[in-house]
């Protein structure tokens, strides 16, 4: 077991996994010499050389739609998009191409590959170095879409991303590439993808989670047992698509009060659909109305960092949330 | 190779190609397969037994003969909707073909679940095709810098429209290729016409061969109704990107002789007497009396062509159309791998 | 009073937009001389000329684009995406610019422009030729987002579109084109956006709706009716973002049962915002779990006659969802 | 125009460019003070009152000469995140920049909303910039397409790196202002890397300017430390554009002598031979002692320009530093539109 913070545990597991396999390979912008913008990729370049580890040019289009040819061609590529919010240049790629090759093809071709995204705001990186548009990806039939918020998941899913027959949006938040240290199994730990985490069990509500939201719903949780004495369950879904929706369920079953929260914009976001599945699958088990806690329904996270404050979650404002729903 | 690809070969002149007499029989031969299994694929969209054709008449020429040099099983082909010649020198069978038109249940692109003219098959090195025009330049570029990392010989050839060439995956997919002289060819089939947009409305520059030396590779413009530059072309782009000395644009200038597709009405748009002339662009008696002119088309050869090709299309047919429909069960499956899938 | 059919009533709405304002121009691929594949714009280059209807090459990223700069400049383009399954290629300049172009530069710049997009099955198109993307639409904060499901809302929501001062993005379900006339008000009549249209009062169940489905779900109502005795109140939300969420709420206020419809994939569709709204805000009206009916969840229409048949929506499935609510 | 933009103006040769002592004088002060500026910004960032920086240093003669021709309130420009100087040519003051580093309320770019470098402004006729590469590029060619469809005389800048000169989305921009001769300026400053990847690993063929007669219009390849070539390039530009004659790619060679932002550390990633060698690439001192050598700049001048643009910046600050930060309150405003806004 070694202490990691999720940064270095998505290193280490492409480390691992070009080690392990040599039809994979890592390519994106500055992954290479430069090793990555926030680092994921140091020493990665040096240690497989320019073509494993290659440094493409600035174009996600390209990045995306070369990596689904190496993958027709059977290799297993992990690209890098730079921010999560540039990868709208490459969305014909996954949308049209990547997300419905298999279907498309009856099966006659599959696509392996990854697409590794840094995600979310707090970190001043305003409208368009903070977005958290998962849904755009979680709405598309085809794609797998994980994200996690320990670094042993981000480890252990990232690997099972890697092995997956077909495609993966692989979603990590900057705000905890460096937050905090927690152990990691050492060496060949999978994490399946499609499985949710009961992070903390609970029984007066369900909170529902991922990403950066784990570490802010955990802190709440923390402060609703000291200061209400409220048990909340929260559930880290880390697989956003497939949804592990058993354990949604099953979890609401036992709280009868679901509260999902995630910072992207409230409207369209992902937590309509836990919402939904909740209301429609777990309407006999509702004491109270599922609610969501979302960013606000503004384009982006604006500069400024009052505005910043203002646009993102935080313990505090699940706390309130959650207080309110308990109250119910 | 620029002036040689412009220019008509001497007399048939397919020798100093490294081309034998039975190969530019062969591949006459194969340009009349190409357009009888389009021209039935007509006669079966009239009769309600498909509902849709997008055809190849016209680029058949410029499709056998740049996918000539290809290598079975070892290079791969990123087609488009007219690709109909391409997919038939890559392996796939006028049977395929009807098969895929009629959308049935084992047809090998897509077991009934794509439009005709979406081709495809992995048995054959032919990447599945969607809709949106242009993607398919990028997955051959992947599977070329797949190749390159790997370090395997393969050489991928795509083909697409000049009204797609203005699409900006192109220019993505091209740039990266001339970065790392990744072994591709890009065949344009420029045909004048997206649906109706004519060509001086949408290439600037009116050249489409002209942006490869932007990408620091060579770009080709040749006739694309003759065989012979064709082959020239491709069989020195193919001659580069084994060597590791990069991609090859190759622009083909061929003639659209039908419209669109069966939805669409070229009258519409395209003057009566463009439409007139077109007839006089059709690749395959040009060829036809080219051979004969050199003697190595007879009437007699002809003939036994035509009732070969014939026979094949019809046995196809017939094969085809007994095959299975798709089975609606089936229709929820390969969202994803499955389980020993 | 005209009876006229859906793409009919689009033409007349922008031809009655270009001769009112001449900062109104219509760009997109054949629009012009061939006046669009489904001939919207029919007789538009003839009147016009070929710059005010312009026949642009074949690249959407381009047309979205250089619509937002002639918007930025002072015009009011009218962008067609000849299948909203191509607009993906202009996903960058939609969500990345058109949609938050105001909010980022404090309302320095606002952008009126309309992207016409014809989406939906049943046409055998295949999976590239039938997409209900309206999800990635209405998940984009600062679009608005239209699907009329009449002539006469066709007609009035564009000419409301065009004069909007925000981006619209313009849904026409192929499907409808030329499913039926009906009568249009003649002249300048505008459709308000935001507005939802109860196009059927009822009191047992509420079925929320647009496009095709409105024409599906009025039949299916009728159906309830003549055979199970079932009034189905048949709400066509017409505008999906901004939602009219006080007339969604009204309707279940009143019904206590909530259907929502879409051809749209299910898991992570629109319909998913609204259950979750309907669940969250009409908790304590309802009288069963809020059902989503939608499309099954592949990645596209499939070709074949009986896939697609398989794959669409149609009376006889909402009166099979509805009478499972009812039943409730 | 070609041979003349890659040529250095003999002497200073400012007067057959049809420009006077005072303009290059103009010329140079502008070159000051932009500097000045973008100097004071990594000031203010190392003493933690803004959060960011992204640096025109280097690219201040490209920026400023191939401005210099447009016509205030007439032309548009769209900026990239360098284009500190081109900015400020335009008519931001030293002030609103100041002001739009420290994000605050009154920011004519965005009201504190947007990262700094995101210059934009209406009443300057400079489009609102946002991070996503290049996509501005489409906004001038936008504006211009709607120039050309209203028939008025308006020419439109757009700048940007030569790694976005690969997006996609600058092909189709570059092919439509091609087909229509739209009066648009294309200005790649070329400083020879995106972030870390150097020109060889992102262009193919290694030239930007070539790829514009893919498109059927002028590239040229400029000195981007001269501002006589950049100017001459531009002149032509902005004229050929005014007389209809469309859209002209200038590639300016520039050098990034700061690290790509704040946030980076070229020393990773390039030579330390070649960091220490930006120093001889300096567009001020480099213009400072031809305008010297030609008896145009004295001593006593270079003193005073330095004096009054540190006044000016220091005002500018001040001022810029009293402004009022956002109000939270106002953080949901402007999605859309609102009643009477
Ligand atoms: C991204 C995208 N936009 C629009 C279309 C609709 N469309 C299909 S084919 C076509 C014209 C293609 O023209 P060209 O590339 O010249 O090929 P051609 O059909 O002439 O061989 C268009 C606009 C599409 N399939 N994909
Ligand atoms: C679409 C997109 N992808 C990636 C980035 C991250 N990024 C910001 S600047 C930059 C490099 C730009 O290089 P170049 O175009 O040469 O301009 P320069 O910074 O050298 O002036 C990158 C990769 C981005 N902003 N937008
Ligand atoms: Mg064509
Ligand atoms: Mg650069």
């Amino acid at each position: 077991m070694a202490e990691l913070n999720i940064l270095e545990a998505i290193r280490i597991a492409m480390d691992e996994e070009l080690e392990r396999d040599p039809n994979v390979m890592v390519l994106g912008e500055d992954v290479g010499r430069k090793g990555g913008v926030f680092g994921a990729t140091e020493g990665l370049w040096a240690k497989y050389g320019g073509k494993r580890v290659l440094d493409t040019p600035l174009t996600e289009a390209m990045i995306a739609g070369a990596a689904a040819g190496a993958a027709i061609y059977g290799l297993r590529p992990i690209a890098e998009m730079q921010f999560a919010d540039f990868s709208y240049p490459a969305f014909n790629q996954i949308v049209s191409e990547i997300s419905r090759m298999r279907y498309r093809s009856n099966n006659a071709f599959g696509l392996p590959m990854v697409i590794r995204m840094p995600y979310g705001g707090g970190v001043h990186g305003a409208l368009y170095h903070s977005q958290s548009n998962e849904a755009y990806f979680t709405s598309t039939v085809g794609l797998k879409v994980v994200a996690p918020g320990t670094p042993a998941d981000a480890k252990g899913l990232l690997k099972a991303a890697v092995r997956d027959p077909d495609p993966v949006m692989f979603f990590e938040h900057k705000k905890t590439y460096r937050l905090f240290k927690a152990e990691v199994p050492d060496g060949d730990t999978v994490v399946p993808i499609g499985v949710a985490d009961v992070a903390r069990p609970g029984k007066h509500l369900s909170i529902f989670c991922y990403g950066y939201m784990r570490f802010c719903a955990l802190e709440a949780a923390e402060t609703l047992a000291r200061e209400d004495g409220v048990e909340a369950e929260v559930v880290d879904l880390r697989t956003l698509r497939p949804l592990d929706t058993e354990t949604v369920l099953a979890s609401v079953a036992k709280t009868g009060k679901a509260l999902v929260v995630h910072e992207a914009n409230r409207f369209g976001g992902f937590g309509a659909e836990v919402a939904a599945i909740i209301a429609e699958q777990a309407f006999e088990h509702l004491d109270g109305p599922v609610t969501r806690l979302a960013g606000p329904d503004v384009p982006g996270v604006p500069f400024h960092h009052s505005l910043e404050d203002w646009f993102m979650l935080n313990p505090a404002k699940i706390v309130e949330a959650a207080r309110g729903l308990v109250a119910y | 190779m620029s002036a040689m690809a412009n220019t008509k070969v001497a007399e048939l002149g397919h020798k100093a190609l490294g081309l034998t007499d039975a190969d530019v029989l062969a591949m006459y031969r194969q340009m009349l397969l190409a357009r009888a299994v389009d021209e039935r694929m007509w006669l079966m969209q009239r009769a309600g037994k498909i509902a849709f054709i997008i055809s190849g008449q016209g680029h058949e020429a410029a499709q056998i003969a740049t996918t000539w040099p290809m290598r079975p099983n070892q290079d791969w082909l990123a087609p488009y909707y007219r690709s109909i010649a391409s997919a038939i020198t890559f392996g796939m069978s006028p049977e395929d073909i009807v098969t895929a038109h009629l959308a049935k249940g084992d047809d090998v692109s897509s077991g009934g679940r794509q439009m005709p003219g979406h081709y495809g098959a992995a048995r054959y090195n032919i990447v599945s095709l969607s809709s949106p025009v242009g993607t398919q330049v990028l997955h051959a570029v992947g599977i070329a810098m797949g190749a390159w990392v790997k370090g395997e010989d393969v050489v991928a050839l795509t083909s697409f429209g000049e009204g797609t060439s203005n699409q900006g995956e192109i220019h993505e997919a091209m740039n990266f290729a001339g970065v790392h002289k990744l072994p591709v060819i890009f065949v344009c089939e420029n045909n004048g016409y997206a649906i109706s947009v004519p060509l001086d409305q949408q290439v600037g520059g009116l050249s489409v061969a002209a942006r490869a030396q932007g990408y620091g590779f060579p770009g080709v413009t040749v006739d694309g109704t003759d065989p012979l530059a064709c082959y020239a072309a491709a069989r020195e782009a193919h001659d580069r990107a084994t060597r590791g000395e990069g991609p090859t644009l190759i622009e083909a200038v061929v003639h659209r002789l039908t419209s669109h597709s069966s939805d669409d009405d070229q009258r519409r748009y395209r003057d009566p007497a463009e439409v007139e002339d077109l007839k006089q662009h059709d690749p395959i008696p040009l060829f036809a009396s080219r051979l004969a002119a050199v003697g190595l088309l007879t009437t007699e050869l002809e003939e036994q062509y035509r009732a070969e090709v014939k026979a094949e299309i019809n046995e196809a047919s017939k094969r085809a159309e007994a095959r299975p429909e798709p089975d609606v069960a089936t229709a929820e499956r390969w969202v994803y791998a499955e389980e020993g899938g």
